[in-house]
């Protein structure tokens, strides 16, 4: 009865669930930038929510340090289908500069699937957008694959 | 609060201050460092890049091919940290940072910039024994000299350039189009800069 | 007035208690046998009496049965007199219902306690000493029932001797408690010496030449002595000690029937045979108690971390709410009154018989151990949160009816003496309410919701014999919060009319015409009446409710196959979120709750914790000075 | 056809389906106007609905530890009592169901819904909800005090022949013959007071310490997903339609043009600048309270003006 309600609905409200997993800030801040007025993000519907069940997309950021796998790992099985997940930065994606510290253990994608990277050391807040409005399209069709 | 309050009512009737990017196209400001490109042609395969970059970015494979070695220059920007070391240490200016910041990827390849070239043999100048060398660096290479001057191994040297302009003494001359080395020795004070900075590792104290 | 054989069934119900009692010694150590005659005397009691509802209240006919058929002689009652109005009919009837509920919850549930024939014999007598007081026409039987039941339930208090917090509490009891009996003996024998009479109705018709400085006395003494039973502020915190040490069963009748004698006591002083309520300073004078009462005790009650302490503090801010509503003398005010006691007896009885389950099943009701038990216990937890919201006044429970006839009786009355005080009553009682929800929120995530401690993981529902009494409760929560027509035409008005209508009281006593010859004023209010000034209508509430719900449904049926899937799985992806931790048990208890209010009122709250210190020299202290006070409040205004 | 025009009252107008729609529009102009005050473009109206609608696409995640039946069933019981309050509030002279609930009941009524999610959350076993219940209490207990001394004095205020009420009726009767009450000097401080009391009420920035997103994970909504936190959200959004309406017929009522449906409209549009005012203009200019800055807050300065304006009522 609400299908096409539902299916137009699911692309225009993505909620982001921020893990900072040893993150050094600087993407975390450009992400809080993407919500501030001069980016603004609330316009296409994002917002940060405060507990992964309202999440659809799982923004992560930061080399996954030892200490923070097991969390970031639960925190992103914990959020309900459909979900997107997003590295934010170049860190998750290939731990970057601290490639090959004792406690990172990282690359993200050793333990989730990544749907989207966003590259950059920090990504412009632009690219950010760019990279969330994708996530979004990723959800559309999870949504369109559930059928 | 009456401040606010007064901000927050003017806030209403005033245009806001959001920018419409994803609508409207942004450029990135002059000297923002974003997506790499790589022209390869320029490209000398001295690996310095390679060498100074933090976050390990930067890989490269060859395949032997009849004409020579076909190299593949690969920069992962997953991995990158857009900090221009490399293309400040690049001789060639073969690498550039653009300020194209559109870098959003479904699939790893998508964060991949890459560049092939052929890196030839060298046809003219190049003696039997030389050939014989590159082919088997490690059995024959210069021995280093007893005073504790650098030694160059011909086989492996790209004649960048580097050493002659890192040499604090000014006792190298490198004509890369000559492909000559040569060495002051009056000049030279061993201090090791050459063999230091050198890429391939082919200057031996 | 014809003799029928319905006469007889106030006595027959006071017997029936009473024989039972005996009988029930006699049983010894069979079990089954005990069970059997226990169950028949509460049972012929509450038989006895719903017969009597449709003379009594629906008639409207006043029995009086003169034990021995020693009537009045000379136009003096030397006889002991049983007089059953609406208002004994009502409070009869509370106290048969409670204690008919308890006594089967408590065939089971006493089991634990190394149960001994002890238990139902005095069970039975309390019940009976209760009957008794509340079916009477006499004063100074009043004061012998009065006695039988303290000690019935000073010894129930004491029933857990290996506890020594039950026989500190019983001591307690005891002590305080006498300081209201010899009240109420010392304001009877002063009556008697000016009225030369203990009839009830005789009294309330020589009082009005009678009053003199020694009948001033009189009615402070046995103000203060019912007030004493009710355990009214500042008798309050013994009440405390003697609900949470009591077993359960035994808590539903201290709590719920117990206090309403004194409830009773302090209408039939009043009301009848003092008639004081006409004065403005007496509605004052007992708002104020009741007001005191209901916000100190609902403090209190915040504080506290043991469910039934919790409980008994409750019950003495509804008995607040009672006071608070009687005072007010009018109509209204009565009626809301009186149902609120009836509400009070069926929710607190209910919660009281929960708590009782959680001990029964976990062993514990300290509320910092307990958690997450309504996934073992679903149906006491379902239980649990009727009771709770029936006190804390949501609608449609009961509780909500009755608060809500206070508060328009209060505003009501603000506006007709023009004075403020009575619509800052109104707020008092709200605030209270909110506080009261606030203190079963606490009870409810920290007993029945939140996590559960590993302990817990073996602990099983309470089994259905005591499920039955408690479901039985929670039906009628329900059925008076949602028919209140029903409830105030069949129950509630008779019973109010029956507190206006003293003439007709000493009528059915004394002989037609005995009020007339005697005494000129009529009453307080000619009619009652029972007008409300807004609008509250339930059983609409509840049907809108439904077909509100039916059209939810149908939506969310119609839209199932695009919803997204509902799952629940033992794995981490169904833990409890941690901030990403692995789930750990992590449980907020009663102790951390409300820090924002308690934060505030921090100067208050700590002062009322140390005041009730626990000790008994003060508890008393406060009672004599109450009782002085009262005196001196007597005095200067009546 | 008597039953066919209570159930379109109870359906379309003014029960389930407009108290939805206007719940979602309302709080879609708070979201719209909250960001034009911040400077910002802002969501669409129609964002709330597209969230309500999504949030019904995803999937429902059931704690492994929470008490299941009390987890499910306390959304939809706080959103069906929420839209039977809704039809008991007059809009504009419109009474769907009148006399069947005066303003204490609906102090009442809108307890439930907050119950709900109190007893939501703390069915779900989570320590962040047991936070968000202990705060959520501590909010519902520093509204009720400010929110009864305002309906007392508007009672009194409304008082007929000596007769002081809680009656919505004779509330909006009495408007009509003296005008709205916002306009009587005496009950402008309850006014201000119930404007404070609204977002509270609501749970709506800067008054949401229970469901503080940034400190306690959304409190007890921090283990709701799917469908039942859609219906949370739509509570939410209906609470703003009927804590809008009930100070619209409080304090605004009594405003007839003899034609109801214009009536109607122009209560619907008054509804809309309350929000704007009591919510969205809180929201801009204000900071979360903390806990005890909250109770304090309500305790002084918000009942101390609902005092002021009941003593006004009663003495001038």
């Amino acid at each position: 009865m609400f299908k096409k309600l539902i299916d137009n609905s699911a692309a225009k409200s993505p909620w982001l669930f921020h893990i900072n997993a040893g993150s050094c800030n600087g993407c975390d801040i450009e992400l809080v930038a993407v919500l501030t007025p001069r980016y603004d993000a609330e316009r296409l519907g994002f917002k940060l929510a405060g507990t992964p069940r309202h999440a659809d997309i799982v923004v992560v950021s930061g080399p996954i340090t030892a200490q923070s796998k097991d969390r970031v790992v639960r925190t992103i099985e914990q959020v309900p289908d459909p979900k997107v997940v997003v590295t934010l930065g170049s860190c998750p994606r290939s731990c970057n500069v601290f490639k090959g510290s004792y406690s990172v253990v990282g690359p993200l994608d050793k333990y989730v699937d990544i749907d989207v990277s966003i590259a950059g050391c920090a990504p412009k807040p632009e690219a950010i957008i760019d990279g969330l409005a994708l996530a979004t399209q990723i959800l559309k069709e999870k949504r369109g694959a559930k059928e | 609060m009456i401040p606010f309050l007064r901000e927050a009512v003017s806030g209403l009737f005033s245009k806001p201050s959001t920018e419409g990017y994803p609508f409207v196209p942004k450029e990135a400001p002059a000297g923002y460092r974003g997506r790499i490109v790589f022209h390869a042609d320029q490209c000398i395969s001295c690996g310095m890049c390679e060498r100074v970059c933090a976050g390990g970015a930067i890989s490269t494979t060859s395949v032997e091919t009849e004409e020579g070695q076909l190299i593949t220059r690969k920069f992962f920007l997953g991995s990158c940290t857009f900090c221009n070391t490399c293309a400040d240490f690049c001789v060639k200016h073969a690498i550039e940072l653009t300020q194209d910041y559109h870098m959003v990827a479904r699939c790893e390849d998508d964060l991949v910039v890459t560049g092939t070239y052929l890196k030839k043999k060298p046809v003219k100048k190049a003696p039997p024994a030389a050939c014989g060398q590159a082919e088997e660096p490690a059995a024959e290479g210069p021995k280093p000299r007893e005073d504790g001057l650098p030694v160059q191994d011909p086989a492996k040297c790209v004649y960048c350039t580097l050493c002659a302009k890192k040499c604090p003494a000014g006792a190298l001359t490198v004509d890369r189009a000559a492909k000559t080395w040569t060495l002051d020795e009056d000049k030279c004070i061993a201090c090791g800069t050459c063999h230091d900075v050198c890429p391939k590792k082919c200057i031996i104290m | 007035m014809t003799y029928d054989v319905y006469m007889h069934f106030p006595v027959l119900a006071i017997m029936a208690l009473f024989v039972g009692a005996f009988l029930v010694t006699l049983s010894g150590k069979r079990e089954v046998l005990r069970n059997i005659i226990a169950g028949a005397a509460v049972l012929i009691a509450l038989t006895l009496l719903a017969l009597l509802i449709k003379p009594v209240m629906v008639d409207g006919e006043i029995i009086t049965y003169w034990m021995g058929n020693w009537e009045p002689v000379n136009g003096y009652a030397i006889g002991i007199a049983l007089e059953v109005d609406a208002l004994s009919l009502f409070f009869g009837l509370l106290v048969a219902i409670a204690v008919a509920c308890s006594c089967f919850y408590s065939f089971q549930y006493i089991r634990q306690d190394d149960a001994r024939g002890g238990y139902f014999t005095l069970y039975l007598m309390l019940a009976g000493g209760v009957m008794g007081i509340v079916l009477s026409g006499d004063l100074f039987n009043i004061y012998v029932m009065l006695e039988v039941m303290t000690f019935a339930a000073v010894g129930l208090t004491a029933f857990r001797t290996w506890n020594p917090n039950a026989r500190e509490a019983a001591f307690k009891y005891l002590v305080v408690g006498s300081i209201g009996s010899s009240c109420v003996l010392l304001g009877t024998a002063l009556v008697y010496a000016q009225c030369h009479t203990l009839n009830l109705a005789q009294i309330s018709a020589l009082i009005p030449g009678r009053m003199n400085p020694t009948m001033v006395l009189a009615f402070a003494l046995l103000f203060t002595g019912f007030g004493c039973k009710s355990f009214m502020f500042p008798f309050h915190p013994i009440a405390a000690d003697a609900h949470g040490a009591a077993p359960s069963s035994v808590s539903v009748l201290i709590s719920g029937v117990f206090t309403k004698t004194g409830v009773y006591g302090i209408i039939r002083v009043s009301y009848f045979l003092f008639r004081s309520m006409g004065l403005t300073s007496m509605q004052t004078g007992l708002v104020f108690i009741g007001c005191v009462s209901m916000f100190v005790c609902v403090t209190m009650a915040l504080n506290q971390h043991d469910f039934k302490r919790l409980l008994a503090f409750h019950s003495i801010s509804q008995i607040g709410y009672i006071l608070t509503s009687l005072g007010l003398c009018t109509a209204l005010g009565i009626a809301g009154g009186l149902y609120h006691a009836i509400n009070h007896t069926l929710f607190k009885g209910l919660l009281f018989l929960t708590a009782g389950a959680v001990l029964y099943a976990t062993g514990t009701t300290y509320l910092e151990k307990l958690g997450g038990l309504a996934r073992k216990m679903p149906q006491t937890a379902a239980l649990f949160l009727i009771g709770a919201f029936s006190i804390s006044g949501i609608p449609p429970f009961n509780g909500f009816y009755s608060k809500w006839m206070i508060y328009q009786a209060t505003f009501e009355k603000a506006s007709e003496t023009g004075s403020i005080g009575y619509a800052l009553v109104t707020v008092v009682c709200v605030v209270t309410s909110v506080l009261t929800l606030a203190s079963f929120i606490k009870v409810g995530q920290s007993v029945f919701f939140g996590q559960m401690p590993l302990e817990y993981e073996n602990v099983k529902e309470t089994p259905l014999s005591m499920r039955i009494p408690m479901w039985i409760m929670a039906a009628l929560c329900v059925f008076t919060g949602v028919a209140p027509n029903i409830m105030i035409n069949y129950v509630i008005g008779p019973a109010t009319g029956a507190v206006l209508n003293f003439p007709g009281y000493i009528d059915a006593a004394m002989g037609e015409g005995y009020a007339a010859a005697t005494i000129t004023d009529t009453g307080y209010l000619a009619e009652p009446r029972l007008l409300t000034i807004g609008a509250w209508n339930p059983v609409n509430w509840l049907l809108l409710f439904v077909v509100v719900l039916a059209a939810v449904f149908l939506v969310s049926i119609l839209g199932k196959r695009d919803r997204g899937e509902v799952n629940c799985a033992p794995d981490s992806k169904h833990a409890v979120f941690f901030g990403g931790e692995e789930s750990q048990y992590s449980h907020v208890a009663s102790g951390d709750l409300f820090w924002g209010f308690k934060h505030n009122l921090r100067g208050y709250l700590g002062f009322m914790s140390k005041a009730h210190s626990g000790v008994t020299n003060d508890y008393v202290l406060w009672g004599v000075t109450a009782l002085a006070v009262i005196i001196l409040y007597c005095f200067a205004f009546m | 056809m008597e039953i066919l025009i209570k159930a379109v009252y109870i359906l379309i107008f003014p029960g389930l389906l407009f108290a939805t729609v206007f719940g979602l529009w309302l709080a879609g102009i708070d979201r719209k106007l909250l960001a034009r005050m911040q400077k910002r473009v802002g969501p669409p109206v129609l964002q709330p609905t597209y969230d309500f609608f999504k949030l019904l696409g995803k999937e429902t995640i059931i704690p492994a530890n929470a008490a299941k039946v009390t987890f499910l069933a306390a959304p939809y019981v706080g959103l069906i009592s929420l839209v039977v309050t809704a039809l008991f509030i007059p809009i504009g002279g419109l009474q769907a169901f009148g006399g069947m609930a005066d303003t204490v009941v609906i102090l009442y009524l809108m307890a439930i819904p907050s119950l709900a999610i109190i007893f939501g959350g703390s069915a779900s076993g989570s320590p962040f909800a047991g936070v968000g219940v202990s705060r959520s209490m501590v909010s519902i207990m520093s509204y009720e005090l400010p929110l009864i001394l305002v309906l007392l004095a508007v009672g009194r205020a409304a008082a007929y022949g000596g007769y002081t009420t809680f009656s919505l009726e004779q509330i909006t009767v009495i408007q009509q013959l003296t005008g709205p009450f916002l306009l009587d000097w005496r009950l402008i401080p309850a006014a201000v007071a119930m404007l404070l009391v609204i977002p509270c009420e609501v749970g709506a920035h800067p008054f949401d310490v229970g469901e503080a997103e940034t400190e306690i994970c959304e409190g007890p909504l921090v283990e709701y997903s799917g469908a039942p936190l859609a219906v949370f959200k739509l509570s939410h959004c209906i609470k703003m339609f009927i804590m809008t309406a009930l100070f619209t017929a409080l304090f605004l009522g009594g405003v007839t043009t003899g034609m109801l449906w214009l009536d109607v409209i122009i209560a619907l549009v008054f509804c809309t600048i309350v929000t704007v005012v009591s919510m969205t203009l809180t929201h801009a200019v204000m900071a979360r309270f903390r806990v005890e800055q909250l109770f304090k807050f309500f305790w002084t300065v918000v009942s101390g003006l609902a005092l002021v304006s009941l003593i006004l009522v009663w003495y001038v």
